[in-house]
């Protein structure tokens, strides 16, 4: 027992001190993608490759968590030098607090277009914190499969939707595998349903206060939402993001709202899967896809190796890294000049010339309480059959309005 | 000798026993008040500063407490949360400490399997919350989980709920499954209490014809009281600083609409910031923390005085 | 092989003073008894001559020599507790040298000496068990001999038989006794059973309220109480007393008046008492005579009679007196309900006056 | 054996009772183990079949992608240390709370009530700072010192009850016989109170064994990482393998599960026996 502890002891001692020095600039980088270990690995070799002075080592920490940790560690003045950082509101979290370099003139930002920038921009400030990396697109995925064993063309109009749901409903599927256990499900899918209602023009109005959200359109655009839940799994209000997935995954719902980083999870699953955007409110008209930038890369403002992080950031603002983020990880860069080698990509970035930003976040995530916790709630009375649309809609304008 | 020597050898004996107590005290509360009342100092500190986020600002004394309590856009979140601890706290003494004593009194009885059954009863406390709260999940689950299976093979579909989706039934559904990952705790300190109970008094109330349940209510019950009061703060505690199970069954947000919201779920939004429900405010999130502090030490504190006051003492 | 000698000893647990000016000697070889109700201070002596509480003022001496200040093992006592305090944990041999080991003496010297206290207390066969194997008297014995081994130069004991029955206690009365003179130590012995210390004891303290009433031989404590409390402690069944006033004084003696009207003349005694004093006048069960008596008599009615054989207890009450006890020898024919008239004598009956002190 | 005559309804409804108990507890355990044999499709498909194949595939994954030798290695480390320095510290508090008078010692476990009621979660950042500060970030020192910490007050809340019962006869007696104060402690009252020992030491080492929370916050270095947070983060945002989450809870679970039923008859007569009579 004794020999053990003692071993125990100069064990834990020696992971204490057993900190390395190495002759070059070592850089950490933090992320709360596990998926992307192994493609983040390829493409910080290729850096490394150009930077042999410069070691990255990419750290992934557990998702859900990851606010926690981050801000922990730039709270305790500590912290890894490049930060894979969130956008909008939760970076401003982090750099209104001055825990990020600003690029601004150290970074080439000019193959960025603007809409993305002002994502990772502090309004305040008006100064940058974060390179874009990606953007995410909402997309209404399909089993062809199921569609074509039951003669279903993917629907274009809201009323072809329907249609086909109460089709497959009534072949004994499984319409649409969303539910609204897990709240930024259901938002997720409003942003695939709701734009094609409330218009075009409705982000800019109610960004500017010209309109709030009891709007009548945003109301018709909610009670689209209420008439989803018939189709959606029994005990919806029960199913959480995994239980979609699964529903989805089996082949025991036919649709599945999400977005665009589920593909390579449907090609790991063998799916046959086909995506479209949201339906029309009519024929011909326009179909929508909610877009939003998923984050960025910013430097650590305490970090000793400030230049050397700039480095690696100012890579990441390159094509050639764009192009390594669409090969490797099948995301929608947010940095110009990458030629999609994938269709689905290429298609999706396609559905983007019809974008609409996905509103809550985008434009309503830097008070509290957030648009998303407000719409979320609504959203999840609204198809218990709890709250009408119009109640939803009175709510989430008046918790805006309150938000501080 | 001088009388003065007398005092001074006295006085050294007291000082010994002091030094004594000093070196025994000493080490435990440097670790307690370096790891825990120092950061938690720190905490109260900031709670008095207004705060952006994460940089502090100026001081602003009470604010952010009279902001928590009294500013009607936060405090119907607040009170909800407690109001949920609330229900907490007493649905596990009666479900989990309920089911304890009765499972005490009957192992009490020695019944065939004793031994057994007290190795099994305590298995679930020793698995992890994590392990607890995924398996559950699972097996609440509408589409997927056994329970709702099972309530279909017995041909009760209407029961077949989406448990941990429903506003009436989430709660219920988390509580029941913390009684099944504790409830073995309060039952092996009952049961320890009983045996603690001399034999004699059982017996003697037993010859004088009294029913099981009169010697349960009438001499265990009274005589069990330290074991109880025990129980009761420890339920108290934690109850108010629930956090594991709701978290990782339903979320940071306390879905649905609120009715698994907690203190400990709200305070960690507050402080840390979700991706959905927005940034941190430490100022906030430690005023939160403070009261939370506050109010469970003083009712901890008055309990296990009421308590034990009405404790009876053996022999 | 010691004298012990109490000084002023004085305790106080805040604000509560239990000891109050102690004076005592216990000569060499002495078995001295506290006695007395509980509460009454009797086990604080103990602990404190012991070393276990430390004195709030005052002095104990032990041969001469100041040890007040001195922590308990060094204080060349040894100590027989009520629950006999064996540890739990280790054999019977290990009880009895711990003492021993602890102060570092070598293996073979302790195993010798635990032997030979076995020896004396017939536990030569239960040395490898653990307290929890033994009877209580054998745990009693256990504790004695933990006390022996130390070789101490005094002996005390807290109460060492309450936790036996009774056949057992007398017995061990009868050991105990033994032992003392076996040993030839001073001890110091605390009970609250006076038949205890009535039986044992060299010399005895009465012990009220932290405060000494009574130091003397049994007999003497018996045949002249200081006081009322002392007279009515030591002695079984416990002395009647009768309420009165002084009626007269007169040169070299008083008459008293008995509530009942009772007129009883104290011949040479009347110490500082004046006219229409309040009196106790009291007298042992065993004193009074079942018949008028030579110097008085009182009467009463038989509610109960206990009748031994070779004794017996006759319970009486009267209009003034509720219960007066009557311990006479031999059988007596009385039945419930009779009309009795008993006697006393002046020798043996006892006057206290308004302060509780006897008359002399 | 020949059962007592009077088995009549009440002691049949007692059974049925605890064996109805017994079941709901091992069943969901069962279940638990069983699942980590399986794929996904058999658990959401046939949730209450055996599994197909006893295959080890789940656990070959786990295995394969983390470090589990190190984490195992890791949460023995940080619990092992912990529960010890707790145990020695917890009683040291309790010792001298329980068996001593003297000016303050209610404040004293007063003192150490209150950590029993503070949720050191809430402190998380300043003791961030504090740690980094020390230099204990990204250290497992720093995770001992923190479990230690937080499971100290419970532990002298156990260790005082048991105290506090032991007759202080005993230590007079052990005072008269001339055992220094310390002595007493570890020779006399200390042994008689190891029940309680091992009650508070699986008591804490539970939670420790299984807390990732303050690994995610000060562990960084894979190297570091203990078992419940290297598994936590193993479990990527997206990815729902749940026969490998059940191998790996399972595997979590293990450890602790053994060490329980091979103690578990210390524990439970520590438990249910109390103080020593």
């Amino acid at each position: 027992m004794k020999h053990h502890l003692t071993r125990a002891l100069a064990a834990a001692l020696a992971f204490s001190i057993a900190a390395p020095v190495f002759a070059q600039t070592e850089l950490s980088f933090w992320s709360w993608r596990q998926e992307d270990v192994a493609a983040y690995g390829e493409i910080i070799a290729a850096f490394e490759e150009s930077h042999p002075d410069i070691t990255v080592t990419y750290t992934a920490h557990e998702a859900k968590a990851y606010n926690t940790i981050l801000t922990t560690a730039l709270a305790g003045g500590s912290g890894p030098d490049i930060i894979h950082t969130r956008a909008y509101g939760s970076l401003e979290n982090i750099s209104g607090a001055g825990y990020l370099e600003p690029l601004d003139g150290q970074v080439d930002l000019s193959t960025i277009p603007d809409t993305l920038l002002r994502g990772t921009t502090l309004r305040s400030d008006g100064k940058v914190y974060s390179v874009p990396f990606a953007t995410q697109t909402v997309l209404v995925y399909y089993n062809k499969d199921i569609f074509d064993a039951n003669s279903i063309t993917p629907p274009e109009t809201w009323d072809e939707f329907m249609a086909a749901a109460q089709a497959l409903k009534d072949a004994g599927i499984t319409p649409l595998a969303n539910g609204t256990a897990d709240g930024w499900t259901i938002e997720v899918a409003s942003g695939a349903i709701m734009p094609n209602f409330y218009g075009e023009t409705f982000f800019e109005e109610v960004t500017s206060g010209a309109t709030t959200f009891d709007d009548p359109r945003y109301v018709t655009a909610l009670s689209r939402m209420a008439e989803l839940a018939p189709y959606m799994p029994v005990g919806f209000e029960g199913v959480d993001y995994a239980t979609m997935k699964a529903l989805f995954t089996s082949g025991a719902a036919a649709m599945f709202i999400g977005g665009s980083w589920e593909i390579p999870s449907w090609r790991d699953a063998g799916l046959n899967v086909g995506f479209m955007p949201g339906p029309a409110a009519e024929a011909g008209g326009t179909r929508m896809v909610a877009t939003w930038l998923d984050g960025g890369y910013a430097v650590n403002a305490a970090s000793p190796n400030k230049e050397a992080a700039l480095e690696f950031i100012r890579f990441t603002a390159t094509p050639e890294f764009a192009q390594m983020l669409a090969d490797k990880l099948n995301n929608v860069p947010a940095v110009q000049g990458a030629t999609p080698t994938d269709d689905a990509l290429a298609e999706i970035i396609e559905l983007q010339e019809n974008q609409t930003p996905y509103i809550m976040l985008v434009a309503f995530r830097f008070n509290k309480p957030t648009g998303s916790t407000l719409l979320q709630d609504g959203l999840q009375q609204l198809l218990t059959g709890s709250k009408s649309a119009e109640e939803v809609a009175a709510e989430v304008a008046a918790g805006i309005a309150a938000a501080e | 000798m001088q009388t003065a020597d007398y005092a001074r050898a006295k006085r050294a004996r007291a000082r010994n026993l002091k030094l004594w107590l000093a070196f025994l005290l000493a080490p435990p509360a440097f670790i307690l008040i370096v790891f825990v009342f120092l950061p938690m100092a720190s905490a109260v500190l900031y709670s008095l500063y207004d705060w952006d986020g994460l940089v502090r600002k100026e001081f602003v004394g009470l604010d952010n407490f009279a902001d928590i309590l009294f500013n009607p856009n936060k405090n119907s979140i607040l009170f909800n949360a407690f109001w949920n601890n609330v229900k907490v706290f007493t649905s596990l003494m009666v479900i989990q400490n309920g089911l304890a004593l009765v499972l005490a009194l009957l192992l009490a009885r020695n019944p065939r399997g004793y031994r057994f059954y007290q190795v099994v009863f305590f298995v679930p406390v020793i698995l992890s919350t994590v392990i607890i709260g995924f398996q559950w999940k699972l097996f609440l689950n509408p589409v997927f989980g056994l329970v709702n299976k099972a309530l279909h093979y017995a041909g009760l579909s209407d029961w077949a709920l989406p448990w941990l989706g429903l506003p009436e039934t989430a709660l219920p559904a988390m509580l029941l499954v913390n009684s099944w990952h504790w409830f073995g705790f309060p039952t092996l300190v009952f049961l320890a209490a009983i045996h603690r109970i001399p034999k004699d008094f059982i017996e003697a109330a037993r010859l004088d014809g009294a029913s099981e349940w009169r010697i349960a209510r009438e001499i265990i019950w009274p005589l069990m009281a330290p074991a109880v009061t025990i129980i009761v703060v420890l339920t108290f505690i934690g109850s108010f600083n629930w956090f594991e199970i709701p978290y990782i069954m339903n979320g940071l947000e306390g879905s649905p609409q609120g009715s698994t919201d907690m203190l400990g779920l709200l305070f960690y939004r507050t402080a840390f910031g979700s991706v959905s429900a927005g940034g941190s405010d430490f100022g906030a999130g430690s005023a939160l923390a403070v009261l939370m502090f506050i109010f469970i030490f003083i009712f901890s504190v008055i309990a296990t005085k009421y308590l034990t006051s009405r404790e009876v003492e053996l022999s | 092989m010691a004298n012990i000698e109490l000084r002023d000893v004085n305790k106080q647990f805040g604000d509560v003073k239990v000891i109050k000016d102690v004076n005592l000697a216990v000569e060499d070889n002495e078995f001295v008894v506290f006695v007395g109700p509980s509460g009454c201070g009797k086990s604080t002596l103990l602990r404190l001559i012991a070393g276990l509480e430390d004195l709030t003022t005052g002095e104990i001496h032990i041969d001469g020599e100041r040890i007040d200040h001195l922590a308990p093992a060094s204080r060349g006592l040894a100590m027989v507790f009520q629950s006999y305090a064996l540890y739990p944990h280790f054999t019977v041999a290990q009880n009895m040298g711990y003492a021993l080991r602890v102060a570092r003496e070598d293996k073979a010297s302790i195993d010798k000496k635990v032997y030979e206290a076995a020896e004396i207390l017939q536990l030569t066969e239960y040395l490898d068990r653990k307290p929890k194997a033994l009877s209580g008297g054998q745990r009693q014995r256990v504790a004695i001999g933990r006390a022996i081994v130390r070789n101490p130069k005094v002996f005390l004991f807290d109460e060492p038989l309450s936790n036996l029955d009774a056949k057992l206690r007398v017995a061990m009365r009868i050991e105990l006794t033994k032992l003392h003179r076996a040993l030839n130590a001073t001890m110091i012995y605390v009970t609250h059973d006076q038949i205890e210390a009535m039986t044992m004891a060299d010399k005895i303290v009465v012990l009220r309220d932290g405060i000494v009433e009574q130091i003397g031989a049994p007999l003497d404590l018996y045949n002249t109480p200081d006081n009322r409390f002392v007279a009515g402690f030591i002695g079984s069944p416990a002395m009647n007393f009768f309420k009165g006033k002084v009626s007269g004084v007169h040169e070299g003696g008083a008459e008293i008046t008995l509530s009942d009207g009772t007129l009883i003349n104290f011949p040479g005694k009347n110490g500082t008492l004046s006219v229409g004093d309040n009196v106790e006048f009291g007298v042992r069960p065993e004193h009074f005579s079942i018949e008028p008596g030579a110097d008085g008599s009182l009467r009463g009615e038989v509610y109960a009679v206990e009748r031994l054989g070779g004794e017996t207890y006759i319970y009486l009450s009267s209009d003034s007196q509720k219960e007066i006890v009557v311990h006479a020898t031999g059988d007596h024919r009385v039945a419930v309900g009779d009309r009795v008239e008993i006697g006393f004598t002046i020798a043996q009956s006892y006057l206290f006056g308004p302060d509780g002190q006897s008359v002399r | 054996m020949e059962k007592k005559r009077n088995a009549g309804l009440e002691t049949w409804l007692m059974h049925i009772f605890l064996v109805g108990t017994a079941l709901a507890v091992l069943y969901p355990i069962f279940m638990m183990v069983m699942s980590g044999f399986k794929t996904n499709a058999e658990i959401f498909g046939a949730p209450f079949a055996l599994p197909k194949s006893f295959n080890f595939d789940n656990y070959i994954v786990i295995w394969n992608t983390t470090d589990v030798p190190r984490y195992l290695l890791n949460s023995t480390i940080v619990t092992l240390i912990s529960v010890f320095v707790l145990l020695i510290t917890g009683t040291m508090a309790a010792y001298a709370i329980s068996r001593y008078r003297f000016r303050g010692s209610i404040m004293v476990s007063l003192f150490f009530l209150a950590g029993l009621m503070l949720p050191l979660r809430l402190a998380i950042i300043p003791l961030f700072v504090q740690l980094k500060a020390m230099g204990l970030v990204d250290n497992l020192l720093g995770l001992i010192f923190i479990y230690t910490a937080m499971s100290l007050p419970s532990t002298v809340f156990i260790l005082t009850g048991f105290l506090r019962a032991l007759p202080g006869e005993l230590e007079d007696s052990a005072r008269m016989d001339g055992a220094s104060e310390l002595r007493i402690m570890v020779q006399i009252m200390v042994p008689l109170i190891t029940p309680a020992m091992v009650i508070a030491g699986i008591y804490n080492a539970v939670p420790i064994w299984n807390d990732f929370f303050f690994p995610l916050i000060f562990i960084q270095t894979p190297e570091n990482k203990t078992l419940a947070q290297g598994l936590t983060s193993f479990f990527g945002e997206y990815s729902v393998n749940f026969g490998v989450l059940y191998a790996g809870l399972t595997l979590a679970a293990l450890p602790l599960v053994v060490v329980f039923i091979v103690q578990s008859k210390r524990f439970i007569a520590g438990m249910t026996a109390g103080a020593i009579k």
